[in-house]
């Protein structure tokens, strides 16, 4: 056994594979198909002040290798989420990691208090949803707007800060630089890519919501490159997503820059992506002579 | 909560049932001894990423003594039509059961069973059910023409089957919703069972309300995880908010969701 | 038989069903595949003032549903390409559209004017390469600098002007409205998408260039949006590529807004994909009651 | 010229030649009779679009009088995968014949074949063609162990077959190129003709030029298009330029290109 584990902005995690926000639910509904308690850490759906019933259906859409959705983050509120959820989520003993989504910087730092003392490990904010119509990709593609929403919320709270971009913009590493010099501990790179389908038969847009966000192996070459370019720009840790599906997947992101990974959509073509991953990321190790995978990280430009 | 689990199953049988509708059955002893009717499973349908998700298909028959388990299914695009070219010895990936079923323990003694098209495919699961449970069954199949009728001889071994096609190629020509009106005239049922196109489930919610006798509904949404994690796959329930399909559904009372589309 | 013909900006197609720049030669190398008298028109592969000898190899690299290319626009540049490669595309008897590639505002100019009177029927600019150092995506996606350029060469040319646009940009309508502000005639829609991969055996980047553009059927998404969004926002017409393999593809693109389309990496999976697109397309016309396919342009918002 | 073409090929025949290497067979009636050794055609190799680009694959052998052509090839990933899966009576699309072969018509009478690995694949073909021609034949084959030695026994019929493996299970034990070297020591040659791994290929092109032995080098780089449109193959030439290796190549004269790697 190679050593997996990572210390990520203070998360300590076994092994460096977490669940991608809103691909997860709370673990439980994967509770008996697996052993929960052998993820990295695991992070929770995004999460609003007020219940949000979501976008109308349809909310999915298959593509070529990969995924359209516009589930526009329902969720049942975050006191709701506290009391109900999370103490179940708490239960599979890994770093919880709250997905945090607010339509306004007050509103983000209003979530973020409602966090301290519950027991998660941190908070994921999420300014890079592109399915809502406030806050989301909103605040998320201008370095300035980014920068305000981060730094109060790290001043708002004891939680380490991981901030999640999106990679639709012209520029992610002046994103990046911006949230790192505002406080964030570590980055979460990539969110969906904004993207549309059309039902040529009924000549109107397959989802509900017009466009929705593109995810799977369909987006992997963006996201290794966003990771790798960042990487190279800020010294906060990074966690790298988008498409993995593989072992050698989630190693492109660590040599990339990465120092953890999330698993998404994979889930959704093979539930036991994660446990596999964590298996190859291990034979891997074994088969290359490499002691800590950490050392991995950044290798391809280090 | 007896969860659902990830199987690896083998082929024991690929049957093509006339143009694009195939049998499959598979080692499946776990899930056959676990899976109600009206539940689910997500079949993987490929090799690469392309089809990346996963099919969900209704569980169709069940042998729980050889621990086989079947699938009824049409082959619309590149997913049925990789499973169809599966052969006996074959592999299978598969997540289950999911989902919450028809409601076998309700009560009852009557029940009439609406199945349009590749609709029935839940149907017969649910026909041994509730024929094992006392039940006595009329079963309604509707299709475009005859080659759109799906095994009603089978059907015709747990009651009486009236079936009616857009064609008239068998049965009464016309849609299964006149055939249910007049069923619906004839005689009193204590609950509906169905599953179909939204447009036949529309009208057997219609029926229900008018009569006030309580009908099931099968809906069929999209779905990404098929365990209720991704809150892709909802429908409108009455109440305004978003029910999951695979999770509070698929089968729903019809009281409960507000049909779209 | 419906009636496909399309009149881009004064470029008369039969159909409009084109070849995507840079990957499909100068015609030539399919000639014995099938009839390319058949295609709407054809574009160049990108064409600078001087000759270029490309980028170091790998410079391919598979992806999902994708491929990731650094080619970096290797061609004979533009004297000898009018004098030796041009008269024998333009044998096909359909419309020859050149696509330029600068590296600066001038050099954009110079190529556009060497094109006067060459027969080519409209000239693309290319302001979105990912694969070179000077010119390409830095000239692209910045509205101001992309709005100069475009206004130089709009100056110089007689030539109906095509702007092609990478989809690598915050606000790629923005950008599509300046051009148009610019004197542009018509859009393309989208070059490749920043991607990279890594070799997890060799640690190092795939492509001999490091990063490359992603094409194929995994970026149709973000393309259809591309186009879906661009075309609402400007009157100019627009040609819509990314990942169309099919006629339902390429109807995607004409219901999002675009009068023409482009196959690029198509031909990778099927060198017959353009002839059967343009039969699906008549397929789809004859089995829908639609007379011209210019009627449908644009039919998922008009 | 006479171009390659689309050809939907029925499977005459796959034949498993040990762990990961096949023979697969294909009715392709026009493509035998216009394609020369060293060739190649690109195989659509998936249903969906992942994989998403072609293979290209050597010609190996032909039967003009019978229009069967057929690819010798070894399963690394994906797309090999999924050809090995295909069995007589499945259909295959391949473009085809592509790039520049060996140059059969270049004067000499004994030549060397040098094939490591699959890399032998082209040179049955090429073997038949120089045999014909009325070349005497040495044929060099190398590999990891025995298994990796293919198809030894047909290449006898054309000459006389040395081999070398790592480990010694069959022939020497040692690398193909100590057997070329001292090949090259004890006899002399008019041509030499390789494919198979760069250092394979680099070892050919050091001797080539230090004994003053033409050779020609079949190269192997990832394509797309497989016809010289999109510029993706290119290996380094002598003066600096690129070279598509599907249109100038896959065959070049050891002294036109620049190995790397
Ligand atoms: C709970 C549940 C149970 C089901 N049980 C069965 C069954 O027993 N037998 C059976 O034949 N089918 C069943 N279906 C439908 C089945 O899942 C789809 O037909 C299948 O996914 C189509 O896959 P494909 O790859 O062949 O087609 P695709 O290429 O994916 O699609 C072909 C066409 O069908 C549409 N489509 C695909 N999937 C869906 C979907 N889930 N909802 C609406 N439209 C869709 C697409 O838009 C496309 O136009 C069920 C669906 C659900 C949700
Ligand atoms: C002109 C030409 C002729 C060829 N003839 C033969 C032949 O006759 N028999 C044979 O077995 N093989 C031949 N090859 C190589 C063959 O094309 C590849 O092995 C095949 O594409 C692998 O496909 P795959 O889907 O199985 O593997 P993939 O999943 O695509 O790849 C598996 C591994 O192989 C590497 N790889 C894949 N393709 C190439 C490539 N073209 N160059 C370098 N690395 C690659 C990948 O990086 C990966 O690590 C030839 C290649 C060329 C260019
Ligand atoms: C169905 C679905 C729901 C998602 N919901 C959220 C969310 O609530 N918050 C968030 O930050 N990201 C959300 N994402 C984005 C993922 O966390 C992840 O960034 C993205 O899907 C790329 O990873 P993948 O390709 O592995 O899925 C969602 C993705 C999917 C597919
Ligand atoms: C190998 C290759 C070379 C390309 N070269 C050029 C080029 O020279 N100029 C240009 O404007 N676009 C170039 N492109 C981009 C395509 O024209 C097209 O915009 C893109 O590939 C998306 O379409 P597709 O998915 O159908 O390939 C190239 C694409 C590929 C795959
Ligand atoms: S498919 Fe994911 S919640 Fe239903
Ligand atoms: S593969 Fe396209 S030029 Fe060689």
């Amino acid at each position: 056994m190679a050593d997996l584990a990572v210390n990520l902005a203070g998360i300590k995690m076994e092994n460096p594979v977490m669940s991608a926000s809103g691909t997860f639910g709370s673990g439980v509904e994967y509770d008996s198909v697996f052993d929960i308690g052998m993820m990295g850490a695991l992070v929770t759906t995004g999460l609003t002040l007020e219940s949000k019933v979501g976008n109308r259906p349809p909310r999915l859409c298959e593509t070529p290798a990969g995924l359209l959705n516009a589930v526009g983050l329902q969720n049942p509120g975050v006191d709701v989420f506290i009391k109900d959820v999370l103490p179940e989520m708490l239960d599979f003993g890994v770093p919880v990691i709250a997905n945090i989504a607010g339509s306004t910087k007050d509103e983000f730092v209003e979530i973020a208090e409602k966090f301290s003392g519950t027991g998660v490990a941190g908070l994921e904010i999420n300014i890079s949803c592109p399915n809502v119509k406030t806050g989301g990709m909103a605040l998320g593609t201008a370095p300035e707007v980014a920068a305000q929403v981060v730094g109060s919320v790290v001043e708002s709270t004891d939680l380490p800060v991981i901030v999640k971009l999106t990679p639709n913009v012209t520029n992610i590493v002046e994103l990046a630089r911006a949230v790192a010099a505002a406080g964030a501990d570590a980055l979460s790179l990539i969110n969906t890519l904004l993207g549309m389908v059309i039902d040529v038969e009924q000549r109107k847009p397959m989802l509900g919501n017009v466009v929705g966000g593109l995810s799977g192996p369909a987006i992997r070459p963006v996201a290794v490159r966003a990771v790798w370019q960042v990487a190279q720009a800020v010294k906060i840790p990074i966690i790298g997503m988008g498409g993995i599906c593989t072992g050698r997947d989630a190693l492109e992101f660590i040599l990339a820059g990465a120092s953890a990974v999330a698993v998404g959509s994979a889930f959704f073509n093979d539930p036991l992506a994660a446990v596999r991953i964590i298996k190859e990321l291990d034979e891997y190790c074994g088969e290359h002579g490499v002691d800590r995978l950490q050392d991995l990280v950044g290798a391809v430009w280090k | 909560m007896n969860g659902p689990g990830e199987f690896i199953c083998r082929v024991s049988r690929q049957v093509s049932l006339g143009t694009n509708y195939y049998l499959i059955e598979l080692e499946a002893p776990v899930l056959a001894q676990t899976v109600s009717p009206g539940q689910f499973a997500m079949l993987c349908c490929g090799e690469g990423f392309d089809p990346f998700l996963r099919r969900p298909l209704s569980i169709h028959q069940v042998n729980k003594h050889l621990g086989l388990v079947s699938f009824l299914y049409k082959v619309r695009g590149k997913g049925m039509s990789w499973l169809s070219r599966r052969q006996s010895g074959d592999q299978v990936s598969l997540l289950g059961p999911l989902g919450r079923g028809f409601n076998c323990s309700k009560p009852g003694s009557k029940g009439l069973l609406v199945g349009a098209g590749v609709g029935v495919a839940p149907l017969l699961f649910l026909a041994s059910e509730l024929v094992d449970r006392g039940w006595e069954l009329f079963i309604l199949m509707g299709g475009r023409s005859e080659s759109g009728i799906l095994r009603p001889d089978t059907f015709m071994e747990y009651g009486e089957v009236k079936i009616a096609t857009e064609d008239g190629t068998s049965g009464i020509q016309g849609s299964i919703l006149e055939l249910l009106a007049d069923e619906l005239e004839k005689s009193s049922f204590d609950r509906l069972f169905s599953c179909g196109p939204v447009a036949v489930l529309k009208g057997v919610q219609g029926m229900s309300k008018e009569k006030g006798i309580p009908a099931e509904l099968s809906l069929d949404e999209w779905m990404a995880c098929g365990v209720g994690a991704c809150m892709g796959c909802v429908c409108q329930s009455a109440d305004g908010s978003y029910l999951r399909v695979c999770r509070e559904g698929p089968v729903f009372e019809a009281g409960e969701v507000v049909l779209s589309g």
